[in-house]
């Protein structure tokens, strides 16, 4: 069944170079949407209580021999997160489609070609369960992003998709190398070579934890890459920039989460003992991402790179929340995972949409849209107040809890009249500094809708009425059809369903929560193994990992025992 | 053993023939060929004393000036070839250098050698150079008989390449005399490997003609092969042996007592000359090598034949080109001066 | 010889006379490896040197005939006629790369007019 | 004493509203009883689920709304709906307020909708915040009058917002709606995530409403001012909110309540020390929320600001509902105060080692204190009657946190009941003259609006207003600021806050009669404002959006010369004309404890002994009971404002431009007052620039270091090739020399290691 999923896209992607130039975004659209529905089939039907084991649901599972002899297969599966992490997918995957329909007028064929590897590719990321595989569709995810900054983006795409490329690739390699010393691990310790990523995870955790901490950054040197941490994020504004509209809308959407998501199935369960020894400075990298490029979003004058900065500043939360190692905190990166996907992709939407009809997007040349595109406008200050975390929306659930875990998670809550205090590295001052950073937030959020939305309307000198100025810029501005000042139907049906979601997050997260608590507990009952492992390295006292399991009023001197 | 050559005084008349050479290498300005030569001689001249007062410490007599002369000759053609301005007269100089080394190799009783290198690359390849040398050369025209060809007047980077030389050859030195006494030396032939062994019955034949051989005394005789099985040994050849000292074992007719026949007193026919040692050892030793010999020499003649080809195929072209432009001219009606065409390679 | 102090750092240069007989009194292996590694190295200066391209030939030559004399003197010392054979191969060897050398030397000649080897720096970086 | 009896004997007749009141009285009374006063003694009761029309029926007016925009509706249908609503969502405010009241107080009922964010982050233990409603008398309180004024302001606002009718007036009444909801979810939320959702909804909203006139670049930049300034607040009370889980394990007001009995029991017994700080720095943190959505001294550059925004919106918003969320706030998490003795205890050995020693009521009292004074001297100077008003309403709303910090929690509730009702009068009057002469707001250009024809309604609403506010005796105003003022003097340490108050209710009482003789009497004069063109011809609606830019001089001459200005419509007349009773009816509410009785039995109450407040029952003024000295000290103080202020802008105005007052040459205090102390300037130099250059200097770290890091990467392979490159020249000797060179090297090290 889920190799449907990913086929589908593939055979459509297969089929699109021999169409005609109209049919080819009929056929991409159903390469898409097939998908999405049989998406919706597998989270519905199946009625799955995501509350098994840790999340995983054994009926999806599928494993085909590949290579046997050294032990490669395919095995597919889905556990609630990826089930998640795959929805998004898929919804993002027509909305693509459907915003690059009046976008892109040349090279129609190759560009739905690649859109549509591109979504099998990212599919495929999340099903797998097995390292080879992973990796493959992981390292897929490029080629495709590649091709799009390259041909269809704007101005100096070149350099940006080159960058972008080797970037990530490097970044990927030295993560490769981590992962395959691993399965070598296993393979020395058991004879027999097996790429099976469950299997490498219990032989991962039996290292010792030093070697785990080489491991670890390996490994997170190049999922960091991909999320991208704070030193590592210079590649992610210029691809953004330069990239089409589907293009960050999906390299915003998903893509990031490739990263976050492999840290989270991959790194943590499988180092522990690294994650725990990292998490001070991933938490400090986090912050400084958070508050600082918060500030670099507030000076920026392209609208796009603000939102490509601020998508930086958001993942800096997402990751900081994560490496609070306690459930708060990964539920809260999980869900923001989710929700970053949905309102910044809106955003982008968005800024393409503004892109397509006055091809600029400086600040200091467009302002005052709301007169001319009033639907428009509202959307924008919905998004927008959904990225900045407005309670209600489905920004504040998450960043709330990435916040909360973050604060929650530090020794000092383990006192005597502390009740729902979680073990952990961070602490109240990692919330505070981080609470800034949601002011910081709402400073830039701010400043682009009062430059664009609000204030007296200004259009770049020479865009004269109804948005079909001459094709300036890109070659890609849309010069076939004029579209009308304000949003066409098509447009605003890629943008509902987004808007919808963003709401029902925000208002009843509790489905999604459930879904995902029974894998976030299995990951914190491995982080609370590993402490012991990590205290006896460094020689500290062996805190009992977890206080006192009891509600009951605030007794003083609460025994503890370990809660497990 | 004790050192052959103070390694300081080994080094130091490197250094000096090194400098030797370099004075002596054709330059811009000051010809200094005499006296780099004078340097270059002296330097070898005291390794040569002093080798042969070595070897005369070692009682070994008189040193054997045959050696030394030759040598000296060869190495100063050598030094000529390389240093000498016109490439005719190298030439010449090298087939100096042919003939005294092939003068050491008769000291060493390699006769068969010394001739045919003297044949071979004294009368052939040298030819040839002279040849390619007459051909290729500008020659010098009337006017500056002397005028030699820039690129042969001047030598190039001199110090830096008779310093890597000489660098090389103090290396060499180094290895020969140090590393030369870990050699293993190498058994004698191995008795099975000495020509006369193999042919056990015609030297029976002959020592009986030469009546050293008392009647039924037998050469003592082994399998070619080693280690073959039963079977293998009776169809086989057998081998005379020879003993440690290279004499032959002759069992006596009672086959108890076994005696040696010193190689001194061998009869005249046993004895094998140079060339046919030389013979035995390309035939019975490396065959295949001769095979491959002859094949390499078959490509060198098809290479140059090939290369020589091409030039006439374009000087074919060039021709039909040149007539093309005549006839153009000549139907113009003008008079047409015949033009020679080009002798030889247009560019 | 006086037993002067021998440097450490230096090989110590001992003739390896050993099981080796002396074919010709009074004259050992080294020698004929001396005589052949003088000639070689000027035969290498000589190629170093030299600009015209059929006298570097004629240098090679040279080192042929140098190494010819090491083998025969190895040969003649181990009393085995292996070296001798050898030569004879190397022998072939050289006249098969005259023969090439000098062919393709007219030719170089024929399109540059020159015999200098400095000219044809084509093949660079 | 006299008076308490005059007015209780007067109404029988509202039974219910009597019955509780006495029993609150009664259980008020009976304050010195058990240390814990209401929170012993708390039970739930059960409510209909009815109660969710209340925060229901706004947000169906908001969605109605919004329709209309989708549908471009040009009718004022979304006003009427809006009113609609917000009357029905009155009545069943009132209905609530009959049932809470029918139990007799300190009683609480908690109405659950659905779960909305409850996430277990561990086995057995659960971080629950979900929609449902917490009803005691003092949401009772908050909620009548927010609805009730809600409703009256919306009416108001149908006929003030008609030059806009369209896509303006749906979005205009959408935020409208959408406020009203984030106060009910703010007011009567059961948990404080919810009240954190309300919070920063109401932020929204105010953003969405100040920003209403978007072309002007003023009004953008005052939304985003007010935006920015509430969410540093919000980032306090998310703060807060954690550590008081982190603490309590739990955020649900039901469930917190029993929890702070054995803290409350140690504060009455005087055991400060056993407190851990990290309880009681939960209380200066919901402070700095409080301050920051209250606009107190820090934060309240936001609300001057704010009247960019159309009248309707700073009447309700900004004068009566959402500012006083903050001391809602304290109101309702006090019992979190009066345990938090020295919450800044850590800050000991530093170089703040002063503030170590101050309570947190002490900060919400000085803070009040000091904004009150802050902004009333402001208020003096200002010439635009919106920003005195918005002063006057920040100094008021430090009159309240005064109050709450005084634990006089029931002066500060009542001060805000009737404050909301003469502040909105003000400013709807306000609104009324701006609407009628252009946006004519300033005082020197116009007077003696009262006598005009039409506007003698908007004068006697203004006149009533001026009189609450500046605390005439008799009037709503004056009681309730009596009370605060009182408690101030009866409490011992807090003598020079009594002192500020009392000099600041006259400052008031001066500024407040400067608007109205200035402006409402002496003789007619007028000039319209700037927002001429499309005032005299309001029939037909023209685009307005090139109606605000300010280029057309040469045809506004011309059309200045025949304007006269249009008195208001019969919507504006009437809302006016009720709430001026209603400012009036609100004095009632004083002898009749109808206020007191609401808060003294909610959570609000003031525990006896609380946070070393001995109720110092000695403390006199000049020898007097300071309760009973107040009524006539406040009344002294009151009377001389309005005669300073009588004399300086009735008697001594020549013409409606100059006046007494402007000979008085204060010179430069009368100048830095007018600019507003330079508090906006300062905030500028020492926080927005220096960010700004901040983010620059980390926009160039992150393009020249961190990038260029990166590119450096991409630059030494092409370095190191370019660097190779020479050695392969081509020149044969060149290779031949290197090769020798190289064997005899290669000999040489194979020597060495050899021997």
């Amino acid at each position: 069944m889920l190799l449907l999923l990913i086929l589908l896209p593939l055979a459509a992607a297969i089929l699109v170079p021999f169409l005609g130039k109209r049919q080819v975004w009929g056929v991409a659209l159903l390469g898409t949407l097939l998908p999405l529905i049989a998406g919706m089939v597998i989270w519905l039907s199946l009625g799955i209580d995501w509350r098994s084991s840790n999340g995983d649901i054994s009926s999806l599972n599928q494993t085909i021999p590949w290579m046997p002899d050294l032990g490669v297969t395919i095995r597919l599966g889905l556990d609630s997160v990826s089930g998640l992490l795959v929805l998004l997918t898929l919804i993002l995957g027509p909305i693509m489609v459907l915003c690059s329909k009046t976008a892109i007028t040349e090279r129609v064929r190759t560009y739905y070609g690649w859109i549509l590897v591109l979504q099998a590719a990212m599919t495929g990321v999340f099903c797998a369960r097995d390292l080879i595989f992973f990796y493959i569709c992981f390292e897929f995810t490029l080629i495709p992003m590649f091709v799009l900054i390259s041909l269809y983006g704007s101005t100096n795409r070149k350099a940006a998709a080159i960058k972008f490329f080797l970037y990530t690739f490097t970044g990927s390699i030295i993560a490769l190398a981590g992962l395959v010393y691993i399965a070598w691990f296993h393979a020395s310790k058991t004879g027999t070579w097996s790429f099976d990523l469950d299997v490498m995870k219990t032989a991962a955790r039996s290292m010792p934890a030093s070697t785990q901490w080489w491991l670890f950054l390996a490994l997170m040197l190049g999922f960091a890459v991909k999320v991208p941490l704070f030193p590592l994020h210079t590649w992610l504004p210029l691809a953004h920039t330069e990239a089409p509209t589907a293009g960050s809308v999906v390299l915003a959407g998903v893509l990031l989460k490739l990263g976050t998501y492999a840290i989270y199935a991959l790194a943590i369960p499988m180092l522990p003992a690294g994650a725990i020894l990292f998490t001070p400075l991933l938490a400090v990298l986090a912050i400084i991402g958070f508050v600082a490029i918060g500030l670099v979003c507030w000076v920026q004058t392209d609208v796009k790179k603000l939102v490509a900065y601020s998508s930086v500043a958001h993942l800096g939360v997402c990751m900081l929340g994560m490496f609070a190692l306690n459930p708060t905190g990964l539920q809260g990166s999980i869900l923001y995972m989710i929700n970053h996907g949905l309102s910044t992709g809106a955003l982008f939407l968005l800024i393409g949409m503004m892109y397509e009809r006055h091809h600029t997007r400086s600040m200091l040349e467009i302002g005052g849209l709301a007169k001319r595109m009033p639907i428009w406008a509202t959307f924008m200050v919905f998004f927008a107040m959904a990225s900045v975390g407005l309670p209600g929306l489905n920004g504040f659930v998450s960043e709330f809890m990435c916040l909360f875990g973050a604060w929650q998670a530090s020794d000092t809550w383990l006192g005597s009249h502390f009740v729902a205090g979680t073990p952990g590295y961070l602490g109240p001052w990692y919330a505070v500094i981080a609470g800034v950073g949601m002011v910081v937030g709402a400073m830039y959020t701010l400043l682009m809708v009062g430059k664009v939305v609000w204030g007296p309307l200004k259009l770049p000198h020479d865009d004269h009425g109804h948005g079909h100025g001459d094709s300036h810029g890109g070659h890609d501005a849309a010069h076939a059809g004029s579209l009308p000042a304000d949003l066409t139907g098509r447009e605003i049906i890629t943008l509902l369903p987004l808007a919808g979601l963003c709401l029902f997050l925000g208002l009843y997260p509790k489905p999604v929560l459930q879904a995902i608590d029974q894998s976030t507990q299995s990951t914190h009952k491995l982080i609370l193994d590993a402490r012991q492992t990590v205290r006896a390295l460094e020689g500290g006292p062996i805190i009992p990992p977890m206080p006192a399991s009891n509600n009951a009023a605030p007794a003083d001197g609460a025994e503890m025992e370990n809660a497990r | 053993m004790d050192t052959l050559i103070n390694p300081f005084l080994f080094y130091g008349l490197c250094v000096l023939g090194a400098v030797g050479v370099l004075v002596a290498l054709p330059r811009q300005k000051i010809a200094g060929f005499a006296i780099g030569v004078l340097i270059g001689a002296a330097a070898l001249a005291a390794f040569f004393v002093v080798l042969g007062r070595q070897a005369v410490k070692d009682g070994a007599g008189l040193p054997n000036f045959h050696f030394y002369i030759f040598s000296a000759v060869a190495l100063f053609s050598a030094l000529r070839v390389i240093t000498h301005p016109r490439p005719i007269y190298a030439a010449l100089w090298f087939i100096l250098t042919i003939v005294s080394s092939c003068g050491l190799y008769l000291v060493l009783q390699a006769e068969f050698l010394a001739f045919a290198l003297v044949i071979v690359y004294g009368g052939a390849i040298l030819i040839t150079y002279m040849f390619v040398i007459m051909l290729a050369s500008d020659g010098p025209s009337e006017d500056a008989v002397e005028a030699m060809t820039e690129y042969d007047r001047v030598s190039r980077e001199p110090v830096i390449a008779t310093f890597a030389g000489f660098l090389v050859l103090a290396v060499l030195a180094s290895f020969m005399a140090g590393g030369a006494s870990t050699l293993k030396a190498n058994p004698r032939m191995a008795a099975t490997d000495d020509p006369m062994a193999q042919m056990a019955p015609k030297v029976e034949k002959t020592l009986r003609e030469a009546g050293l051989l008392a009647e039924g005394e037998k050469l003592v005789k082994r399998p070619k092969i080693e280690g073959g099985g039963p079977e293998v040994k009776q169809q086989l050849a057998l081998d005379a042996t020879l003993d440690e000292t290279g004499g032959l074992q002759i069992l006596s007719a009672d086959g108890r007592t076994v005696r040696t026949l010193a190689e001194k007193d061998w009869p005249e026919a046993l004895r094998l000359s140079d060339a046919q040692r030389v013979g035995f050892e390309l035939i019975e030793r490396n065959p295949g090598a001769i095979e491959i010999a002859g094949v390499i020499l078959l490509m060198a003649m098809l290479g140059a034949v090939v290369l020589a080809r091409k030039k006439v195929e374009l000087d074919e072209q060039a021709k039909l080109e040149a007539m093309a432009r005549a006839r153009a001219e000549s139907e113009l009606g003008r008079e047409a001066e015949f033009v020679q065409p080009a002798t030889g390679g247009d560019n | 010889m006086d037993t002067t102090m021998t440097m450490s750092m230096l090989p110590t240069l001992v003739l390896a006379q050993g099981p080796v007989p002396e074919l010709v009194p009074g004259i050992t292996l080294f020698h004929y490896l001396a005589v052949s590694g003088i000639m070689f190295v000027l035969g290498l200066i000589g190629f170093l040197t030299r600009r015209n391209l059929i006298v570097m030939f004629l240098c090679t030559e040279l080192m042929f005939q140098a190494a010819g004399i090491a083998l025969i003197a190895f040969g003649r010392f181990h009393l085995n006629h292996t070296g001798e054979a050898f030569v004879i191969f190397v022998l072939t060897v050289a006249a098969a790369e005259a023969a090439l050398a000098l062919a393709l030397v007219v030719l170089l000649f024929r399109r540059k007019e020159t015999l200098d080897g400095s000219v044809w720096t084509s093949m660079k970086g | 004493m006299m008076m308490d009896q005059m007015m209780s004997s007067l109404s029988p007749s509202f039974a219910p509203v009597w019955s509780l009141a006495l029993s609150g009285g009664g259980g008020g009374g009976g304050e010195g009883g058990s240390a814990l006063g209401v929170l012993a003694s708390l039970k739930e009761v059960p409510l209909s689920a009815m109660v969710w029309l209340i925060p229901g029926l706004p947000l169906l007016g908001a969605l109605l709304a919004g329709l209309c925009a989708v549908l471009k509706v040009r009718s004022k249908l979304p006003a009427w709906l809006m009113v609609l609503c917000l009357a029905g969502s009155f009545a069943v405010t009132f209905w609530m307020y009959q049932q809470v009241a029918a139990t007799g107080g300190s009683t609480f009922a908690v109405v659950h909708l659905f779960d909305w964010i409850n996430f277990n982050w561990a086995p057995g233990k659960a971080f629950v915040a979900n929609f449902s409603l917490y009803v005691d008398p003092l949401t009772c309180l908050w909620m009548l009058f927010v609805t009730g004024l809600a409703a009256c302001i919306a009416l108001y606002a149908s006929e003030y917002m008609s030059h806009d009718v369209g896509p303006g007036y749906c979005r205009f009444f959408f935020a409208f709606g959408l406020f009203v909801f984030s106060m009910a979810c703010l007011v009567m939320g059961d948990n404080l995530l919810l009240l954190y959702l309300g919070w920063e909804g109401v932020g929204l909203c105010s953003y969405l409403l100040i920003g209403y006139f978007y072309q002007k670049p003023s009004a953008v930049a005052a939304a985003k001012k007010a935006f920015i300034l509430n969410r540093i607040g919000d980032l306090g009370l998310a703060l807060a909110i954690m550590l008081i889980f982190v603490k309590f394990g739990t955020i649900e007001y039901a469930k917190l309540w029993p929890m702070l009995t054995q803290y409350l029991q140690m504060a009455a017994a005087g055991q400060f020390d056993q407190i851990p700080t990290s309880v009681q720095l939960i209380a200066v943190l919901l402070t700095l929320a409080a301050f920051g959505k209250s606009a107190q001294l820090p934060l309240y550059v936001w609300l001057p600001d704010a009247m960019e925004g159309p009248t309707p919106v700073s009447a309700l918003i900004h004068a009566a509902t959402m500012v006083t969320a903050g001391v809602y706030l304290i109101a309702r998490t006090l019992p979190l105060f009066q345990i938090s003795v020295a919450p800044l205890a850590g800050l000991e050995g530093t170089w703040f080692g002063f503030v170590s020693q101050i309570s947190a009521l002490e900060i919400v009292a000085y803070g009040g204190g000091l904004t009150a004074l802050l902004a009333a001297t402001i208020g003096m100077a200002q010439f635009d009657i919106k920003r005195i008003m918005a002063y006057s309403t920040v100094s008021q709303l430090g009159f309240m946190f005064a109050g709450l910090g005084v634990l006089a929690s029931y002066g500060a509730a009542f001060h805000v009941f009737t404050h909301a009702f003469f502040k909105a009068t003000l400013f709807l009057a306000c609104g009324a003259v701006m609407h009628g002469f252009a946006g004519q707001l300033d005082l020197r250009k116009l007077s003696g609006v009262m006598w005009m024809k039409g506007w003698l309604i908007v004068g006697l609403a203004m006149l009533v207003g001026c009189l609450n506010l500046a605390g005439v005796p008799f009037t709503a105003g004056y009681f309730s600021k009596d009370v605060i003022l009182a408690e101030a003097f009866s409490v011992g340490h807090f003598r020079p806050l009594a002192w500020i108050l009392l000099f600041t209710a006259l400052l008031t009482a001066y500024y407040t009669f400067r608007v109205f003789f200035r402006v409402f009497v002496g003789p007619k004069h007028y000039e319209p404002g700037d927002e001429l063109h499309a005032h005299d011809d309001h029939g037909h609606d023209h685009g307005h959006g090139d109606k605000h830019d300010h280029g057309h001089d040469a045809k506004g001459h011309d059309a200045k010369a025949h304007f006269h200005p249009h008195p208001p419509g019969w919507a504006i007349n009437t809302v006016l004309a009720l709430l001026a009773i209603a400012s009036i009816a609100a004095a009632f509410a004083y002898p009749t404890y109808f206020v007191k009785g609401l808060v003294d039995t909610s959570t609000a109450q003031v525990a006896a002994g609380a946070a070393g407040h001995t109720h110092v029952g000695g403390a006199t003024i000049f020898g007097y009971d300071p309760h009973k000295a107040m009524y006539y000290i406040s009344g002294i103080v009151g009377a001389v404002g309005i005669i300073t202020a009588f004399f300086l802008h009735y008697l001594g105005r020549r013409t409606a431009a100059t006046s007494a007052a402007d000979n008085l040459n204060l010179g430069a205090l009368q100048r830095a007052a007018q600019n507003k102390w330079y508090v906006d300037e300062f905030y500028n130099f020492t926080i927005r620039l220096p960010l700004k250059v901040l983010s620059h200097i980390f926009h160039m770290l992150d393009k020249l270091v961190v990038d260029g890091l990166v590119n450096l990467a991409g630059l030494l392979p092409r370095a190191g090739g370019a660097g190779l490159r020479p050695s392969q020249s081509g020149v044969l000797h060149g290779y031949a020399v290197a090769m020798a060179a190289g064997i005899g090297v290669l000999g040489l090290v194979a020597l060495l290691a050899l021997r």
